[in-house]
């Protein structure tokens, strides 16, 4: 425990809604100039503690004992009025995303003269001359240009930068950062954080970092508090938290963080002929309007992927990684036909043209899994008829019945059996993921492609998902086209992995090979930008 | 937005303009009246219909008589009416220009008073003040016209209080001030049901725009209540409020026509009821004509305000 | 409640005939065909106090009068204008008879089979141009041209040919005997227009009006607003006293009378039975009322079954209790009818004992017509005016337990005059006071009839009509019409329950304004404005 | 579904609209039953009253029992009002769903027509349709029905079209499932749910819509006692007795204002926020 006097602390904090309790007997301490990381799951409770702090608490919301101080002041003491000099001034806040925490109908330069303006109790041109400053101060190249320009003129960087300028603005003693780089790209979110923690260090200002991801925090806060259930349940120095963690939680929760030293598939793939095989695939969208038609002046449609060309061999996990728009996912809806492309397909030798040729054959070889479980099964339907209607296309197994195929393919995700008479709104985000794993293989597919499954779920569940898909490519021999833009996890699993960049694929090699001198410049700062677990 | 975005949006309306024409051409043709009968009275001797419906081209092949209809509007020309003989266009743009001037008055009252009620509704959310607006906004919505009308003809028009002329229309440039006193109660009418619909829509808007992250950012922030108010919230809550206006002035344009009927007021709504009793056939398709035109220009004024606005929207 | 025809049992030409108001019957023998310039006078409305000139009269009409030219006007709002631009020969007085207007003095031969009519001398058009018996041949001669679609062709009588003798004196043969000529040539359609007018075609008189009338033509906005200033070269040297006349328009009879009530106009010339009550008892405004013969008819085609047969309709007529008709139809403003076309507002009525329901009686005469179960009917209604759907609910319901069951089918009035008038076997018709008894008879009843809905077709009732037509003297004429009613009375080939008040309501300040019981006359050159 | 009914029931919105709505039902079923006189008599001692013990909503001009012709009134002006509802959601159901479905030159060349129907405002184009069908309630049923159409196809289309965007149905496509099963199995029970509501939310305007019609003299006709109409022929007795009318115009606004409670109140069952 520092010694250094808190500048932000709470002090036994209970909170909760109704019979819900969100927050039990919370004790943190964030002293001048320093970071706390604060860790947890969705539903943990840390947004909560946030808004607590910041006294900005729906009307259910029902508090128990204990102080939140700023400063040694208790900030649960204060009047609305008084909390509303103090927001943005003393205490400031960045929120998870800038395209959503920035008005769309005010200039980007307004976002922080108004803070200043209330108070820094600053004239406008005053305040307008201090912003031009802080935006230059935060990396914005023109900041003349940019004060002028509304949210959606600038890039999501840019924009977390003026949010960061305007969080700054008026030299606050405490900071709340709720996620700040998680709706950003890799490489974006690094230099985001290398701005915070210059700026950090610089102003001394004492900063609380929520984050769901522990890799990332163990790098930039001296402690980590991780909370669970709405207690802290483990708070000390970052390295340890990672090597050494005290918790049985803890020790869950960092085992599940994937990292790219610890390989979880040992063997390669057989040297046999790709099941599938693309060559210089492009994927076009949109379609020529009516009007464009009758004029004759058809322009080309812009392309989603250009020129792709790939190889998957049986059994082989495939990563494919890149921003998003980088093109991934239009492969993806490519193969199972549902955009049209160019290029040459092939399937155990055999050529597919288009979508019309895909037939039974090929869609029961090449299956898909969707990102979200909850779009991708039909709400309408209950988990038994999603998962018989493979069967009824495909054939049941063995002369199983097709009530005993499904309790069977339920099994197979590790799903209870009496999970078919349910609904997909009566069941949690892994389990609806497991569901439509379970639909892919109800096919005893040969590849199944796998379009961000995991990003859309909480560190521990992506793990275990992870795990079902490897003990099926254990069982069934299935090889993967696993699509993520999560390095650290891809490098886990893949047997090769290809870059992607603005439809374009930049770099196709083996996992060791990754990163090498030989790599693409794209590659290498992808890498680079990744944070890996301190320790 | 460009000047070509522009012009296609104009092309469209033409190309809209243009198929409502062939629509409401088609509904006269099969109305149960003869164009020939309706001039000569039934005194007409065969010879003489036959010779009058050459003369009208009645005895074209149907999309002739379409194509050289649509060719003289498109030369404003809009024919003349089997009634009084006046040419049609004339006598319908007369009465459209009194109808917008009722709609406009009804329009501006229903900004004036429903902005505030929606706002305040939502700032005061599952309060009283919030269930008595919404409860009255939901009569305001299910009250028909004619209803309304009444209601207000038997209490502020009720010539026994004297409060207001009930009936009747004074241009402006005539006598101004009794003019005015007679669009009060067609313009109340009309406002009524706006109203109720527009208030629902800041409502509902303004408790989405309240959720939303930058007015959470703004509040973080410590900016006053009436910054955040009307600079982060407000602002942002009206702009789908104009897209719903824009809809409105359908209603409006159709509601008119009964508050029209009712307050004997002579707008286009009026003379649209007239020809269609009368079986009028080139006044009611010049007035059906020029009502989908004017509506349809309507929404485009709508979506340039909103462009101008709404600084995300770039029609290219 | 259309008082003067509306386009509503009328179309063009048919209205003629349905709407002849009555004469009070007191003034009957005052204006005689000779009397010269002495009507001039005018017995129309006698005022205690002397006529003050100056002033603007605001008179609102229920629709709105879209036609100008007066050959081809049809509905009230039009009579209005075309009586106020216009002139004709001769105009009908308040008790039915002919009296001077552009011509002074009239004569017949013996035979009643030519006519000669002497014209007022120096009367200008609102052009300047003088009045000769040459514009008097030409306006006949339209009107009697098919192709001008003049209501009035089959109204101003058995005209053959209209010639001028000299340029004040105009000589008309007829096709055979006709002693009602100078009333039918009161006829609305019948306006004098300058024979140069006509010849250059008649579609300038859609947008001006070039009349003799005393007022002239200021502006004219169909829907809204037509507004007249006098015309000081009208040939009466004092009238008219007002200086402008402005004709509103106000479809929605509730409207109408709030604008009357609060001021807004001076002379409400329809008003519904409804609203009477409510002027009655208003403050600087007062109702006007005058019995009438306007009347709601139910047509039964008697060439088809089950109408053939007189039982059926007799048994019909009994079901109605006329004194509660009076009250449901027209809001007891009204008298009761005797299922024959006239009443005391005719020259020629002789009273008939009003029929009493008899359900009994009419069960018996259904039973006897081969219906001892009732009878199955549909009843047409046009939608304009809503009392024909108030009569047809009414007689539903008087009819029901005689065992009658009657589908009411209400409709658009253009889809009725297209599809049911004249043709279906069983509706509602409307029609307002002709006015000679011979009129609505000779248009509405005999086998020749223009309008022989009910296809009655009696020849005994045809020949005393001819009879009557030819008859100069007025008691001989009594006696065969009163046979011709008691026939009807006997047959009912219509039934006419109800006859119908006209009713108008005016400021107090409006002087010299008499209803007239016909609908179609208004003498606005007779009005004036009196203090506030 | 018996979860959404529960969802439904637990809205104030939904309680109360459903409330109504069932008031109606009753008395559109057991209207002529539970009346107290026979709407069609004639009591002509007691034209005009006003409220009272014996006519407790008074009589109007032929002295018939106004409460007993609400109540009677109350089938015809119902049963025309989901009637030319359903008529609107089935055919733009089916268009919406088409056109979605067809896409390419048919959508658009669909949408265009759609856009240019709805570019006539909503009143007039019933008018005109009533004008060449003739005026009559069931007539009025078919307009109003032909006039929603376009807009319900719209709706539709837009449902269906978000519906075909979800994962769900890529998954079927991807699986190499047929149209028909895609459309029917997949995409139809999705999309009826925000059609019902929508369907629900119209009611209320085809309730206000024929009473229009009827009051216009287009719609129902006498001695029919749908509402429109009742207010329509009340409207010249307006200074007579004024009660005449206002029942049946209360009448037409609580139906329709529960109509929309209703729908808002489905609105919040069905959605997953709620």
């Amino acid at each position: 425990m520092s010694e250094a006097p808190a500048v932000l602390s709470v002090e036994g904090y209970d909170l909760s809604y109704g019979r819900f309790a969100a927050l039990r007997d919370i004790r943190l301490a964030v002293p001048r100039g320093q970071v706390l990381g604060l860790v947890g799951e969705s539903g943990s409770g840390k947004t909560s503690l946030a808004y607590a702090i910041m006294r900005h608490l729906p009307h259910s919301a029902v508090e128990g004992g204990g102080a939140i101080r700023l400063s040694g002041q208790d900030l649960r003491a204060m009047t609305a009025q008084q909390m509303r000099h103090i927001r943005g001034s003393r205490l400031g806040m960045v929120f998870q995303d800038p395209s959503a925490s920035l008005n769309p109908t005010l200039r980007l330069g307004e976002h922080v003269i108004e803070v200043l303006r209330r108070h820094k109790r600053l004239t406008r041109p005053e305040a307008r001359d201090r912003t031009e400053a802080m935006l230059r101060r935060v990396g914005l190249r023109e900041p003349a240009a940019m004060m002028r320009r509304y949210p959606h003129e600038a890039s999501g960087g840019e924009k977390q930068r003026v949010v960061i300028a305007a969080a700054f603005a008026a030299e606050p003693e405490c900071l709340l950062l709720d996620e700040p780089t998680t709706a950003l790209d890799v490489i974006t979110a690094r230099q985001i954080l290398e701005l915070f923690t210059e700026l950090q260090a610089e102003t001394g200002v004492a900063a609380l970092y929520i984050s769901h991801d522990l890799a990332l925090v163990s790098r930039i806060a001296q402690r980590v508090a991780v909370i669970h259930r709405g207690r802290v349940v483990e708070n000390d120095p970052a390295a340890q938290v990672f090597s050494n963690p005290r918790e049985e939680y803890t020790r869950r929760l960092v085992a599940a963080v994937p990292r790219p030293d610890l390989r979880l598939v040992r063997d390669a793939p057989a040297e046999a002929a790709p099941v599938l095989a693309v060559q210089g695939m492009t994927v076009r969208y949109g379609r020529q309007g009516l009007l464009q038609r009758l004029a004759g002046r058809a322009a080309p449609l812009p392309a989603g992927a250009r020129e792709v060309s790939l190889e998957l061999r049986p059994g082989e996990i495939l990563g494919v990684v890149g921003e998003s728009g980088s093109g991934k996912s239009t492969i993806a809806k490519a193969l199972v036909g549902l955009n049209g492309f160019e290029g040459a397909l092939r399937h155990e030798g055999r050529s597919i043209a288009g979508p019309a040729a895909m037939d039974r054959d090929y869609r029961r070889a090449v299956q898909i899994v969707f990102q979200h479980p909850d779009a991708s099964l039909n709400p309408r339907q209950s988990i038994g008829q999603i998962l018989s209607r493979p069967l009824a296309l495909y054939g049941t197994p063995d002369g199983l019945s097709r009530r005993d195929a499904v309790a069977a393919l339920l099994e197979e995700v590790q799903l209870p059996a009496d999970f078919a008479q349910r609904y997909p709104h009566q069941l949690s985000g892994g389990q609806k993921q497991r569901v439509a794993i379970a639909r892919a293989f109800a096919a005893r597919p040969k590849v199944v492609i796998c379009d961000e499954i995991t990003s859309s779920l909480d560190v521990s569940i992506q793990a275990q998902i992870v795990q079902l898909l490897l003990q099926l490519r254990e069982r069934f021999g299935t090889g993967y086209l696993f699509i993520t833009h999560d390095l650290n996890l891809v490098r886990q699993i893949a047997h090769r992995i290809a870059v992607m960049y603005r439809g374009d694929l930049v770099e196709l090699a083996d996992t060791a090979a990754l990163g090498g001198p030989q790599s693409h410049a794209y590659t290498r700062a992808l890498l680079d930008a990744v944070p890996t677990p301190v320790g | 937005m460009s000047a070509s975005y522009l012009l296609r949006r104009l092309l469209t309306i033409l190309l809209t303009v243009l198929i409502v024409s062939m629509l409401v051409f088609g509904i006269t043709q099969v109305l149960p009246a003869d164009a020939a009968v309706m001039l000569l009275g039934e005194n007409a001797t065969p010879e003489q219909l036959v010779a009058v419906r050459a003369r009208l081209g009645l005895d074209l092949p149907v999309w002739q008589q379409y194509l050289g209809w649509i060719g003289h509007v498109l030369r404003g020309d809009f024919g003349t009416s089997l009634e009084t003989g006046l040419p049609v266009g004339e006598v319908m743009f007369t009465a459209l220009g009194r109808s917008l001037l009722l709609a406009l008055l009804s329009l501006l009252l229903m900004l004036v008073v429903a902005i505030p009620l929606g706002v305040v509704a939502a700032l005061r959310r599952g309060r009283a003040s919030d269930l008595g607006i919404g409860l009255a906004s939901y009569v305001g919505v299910s009250m028909p016209e004619f209803v309304t009308a009444t209601l207000v003809l038997i209490t502020l028009g009720n010539p026994a209080f004297g409060l207001l002329p009930s009936t009747g229309y004074v241009p402006l440039t005539e006598d101004f001030r009794g003019g005015l006193a007679r669009l009060v109660l067609p313009v109340l009418t009309v406002s009524v049901i706006l109203v109720a619909h527009v208030v629902r829509m800041v409502r509902s808007e303004m408790v989405d725009v309240l959720g939303t992250d930058y007015v959470r950012a703004a509040r973080m922030k410590g900016l006053s209540r009436p910054r955040i108010l009307f600079r982060h919230a407000l602002r942002n809550a009206l702009l789908p409020t104009i897209t719903v206006v824009a809809l409105d002035i359908g209603y409006l344009l159709g509601g008119i026509i009964v508050v029209e009927e009712i307050f004997a007021f002579p707008g286009i709504g009026r003379a649209l009821i007239v020809a269609i009793q009368q079986r009028d056939l080139p006044s009611i398709q010049a007035g059906a004509l020029i009502m989908a035109a004017t509506y349809a220009l309507a929404n485009l004024l709508a979506d340039l305000a909103y462009a101008a606005l709404d600084k995300r929207i770039r029609y290219a | 409640m259309l008082v003067i025809g509306e386009r509503d049992g009328c179309r063009p030409g048919m209205e003629a005939l349905m709407d002849r108001p009555a004469p009070l019957s007191r003034r009957n023998l005052l204006a005689g065909t000779a009397a010269g310039g002495l009507a001039l006078v005018g017995l129309h409305g006698a005022h205690a106090q002397t006529a003050r000139r100056g002033g603007t009269l605001r008179i609102s009409v229920e629709q709105a009068p879209s036609k100008l030219n007066p050959l081809q006007h049809r509905v009230g709002p039009e009579y209005l204008l075309g009586e106020m631009l216009y002139s004709g020969l001769t105009r009908l007085g308040p008790d039915m008879a002919a009296q001077p207007d552009l011509a002074t003095s009239w004569s017949s031969n013996p035979e009643l089979t030519e006519w000669t009519f002497r014209l007022r001398p120096q009367v200008a058009f609102h052009d300047g141009s003088a009045l000769t018996a040459q514009d008097v041949v030409a306006t006949f001669q339209a009107i009697l041209d098919p192709a001008t679609g003049s209501p009035g062709r089959s109204n101003i009588g058995p005209v053959d040919s209209v010639t001028a003798v000299d340029p004040l004196t105009v000589l008309f043969r007829l096709k055979g005997a006709y002693a009602d000529l100078p009333v039918a040539l009161a006829y609305t359609n019948a306006r004098i227009i300058p024979a140069a007018v006509l010849k250059g075609g008649m579609a300038r008189l859609d947008r001006e009006a070039l009349g003799t009338g005393p007022f002239r033509l200021v502006s004219y906005e169909p829907s809204r607003l037509t507004v007249l200033e006098r015309n000081p070269d009208y040939y009466h040297p004092e009238r008219p006293y007002l200086d402008r006349v402005e004709v509103q328009v106000f479809p929605d009879a509730t409207a109408r009378t709030a604008a009357l009530l609060a001021g807004d106009s001076d002379l409400m010339l329809s008003a519904a039975p409804t609203d009477f009550a409510r002027m009655e008892g208003a403050p600087g405004v007062k109702g006007l009322r005058t019995p009438s013969g306007q009347f709601l008819n139910v047509i039964m085609g008697c060439n088809q079954k089950p109408f053939d047969d007189v039982r059926v309709r007799r048994a019909l007529a009994l079901t109605i209790d006329r004194e509660a008709m009076v009250e449901l139809a027209a809001e007891g403003l009204g008298t009761v009818g005797a299922d024959t076309p006239v009443n005391a507002a005719y020259r020629f009525n002789t009273a008939l004992p009003p029929r009493e329901a008899n359900i009994a009686e009419a069960k018996k005469l259904l039973a006897e017509a081969g219906y001892p179960r009732g009878l199955e009917l549909t009843l047409v209604a046009s939608d304009r005016p809503n009392t024909r759907a108030q009569l047809g609910v009414a007689l539903r319901e008087m009819a029901k337990p005689a065992g009658f069951n009657i589908n009411l089918q209400t409709m658009a009035h253009a889809t009725f005059l297209d599809q049911v008038w004249l043709k279906g076997p069983f509706y509602i018709g409307l029609y307002n006071m002709q006015p000679t008894t011979d009129g609505i008879f000779s248009l509405l009843y005999a086998s020749s009839a223009p309008w022989n809905e009910s296809k009655w077709n009696n020849a005994s009732f045809d020949k005393l009509v001819e009879d009557a037509r030819r008859t100069a003297d007025d008691a001989r004429r009594r006696e065969l019409y009163a046979r011709a009613q008691k026939i009807m009375y006997d047959e009912v080939p219509t039934l006419i329950p109800v006859f119908f008040d006209l009713l108008a309501g005016i400021r107090t300040r409006v002087q010299g304004f008499n209803l007239h019981p016909r609908g179609a006359v208004y003498r606005i050159e007779e009005v004036w404005l009196g203090g506030a | 579904m018996p979860d959404t009914l529960r969802h439904l029931l637990r809205t104030p919105q939904g309680l109360i609209g459903g409330g109504i709505i069932l008031m109606a039902l009753l008395a559109a079923i057991g209207g002529p039953a539970i009346a107290p006189f026979d709407p069609e008599a004639f009591h002509v001692r007691a034209r005009f009253s006003g409220p009272g013990a014996t006519y407790w909503l008074g009589t109007d001009q032929f002295g018939r029992d106004i409460l007993s012709r609400i109540l009677a009134g109350a089938r015809s002006t119902l049963f025309l009002a989901v009637a030319a509802t359903a008529l609107g959601t089935v055919a733009g159901a089916v268009l919406g769903t088409l056109s979605a479905f067809i896409g390419g030159w048919v959508d658009e060349a669909l949408m265009r027509i759609v856009d240019a129907v709805m570019a006539i405002p909503n009143l007039l184009f019933t008018l005109l349709i009533v004008t060449v069908l003739g005026a009559s309630g069931v007539n009025a049923l078919i307009a109003l029905g032909i006039a929603f159409t376009p807009g319900m196809a719209r709706i539709t289309r837009s449902v269906a079209l978000a519906v075909r965007q979800q994962d769900f149905v890529n998954a079927a496509v991807a699986r190499g499932e047929t149209g028909s099963f895609i459309v029917l199995r997949e995409m139809l029970p999705n999309v009826v749910g925000p059609i019902i509501v929508e369907a629900t939310i119209r009611v209320a305007f085809a309730v206000m819509g024929l009473a229009t019609l009827s009051f216009l003299g287009l719609g129902a006709q006498p001695p029919s006692s749908e509402w429109g109409l009742m207010v329509a022929e009340a409207r010249p007795y307006l200074f007579r007795n004024a009660w005449m009318m206002l029942f049946p115009g209360l009448a037409i606004a609580l139906v329709a204002v529960a109509f929309n409670l209703f729908g808002d109140g489905l609105r919040d069952a069905l959605n997953p926020r709620a």
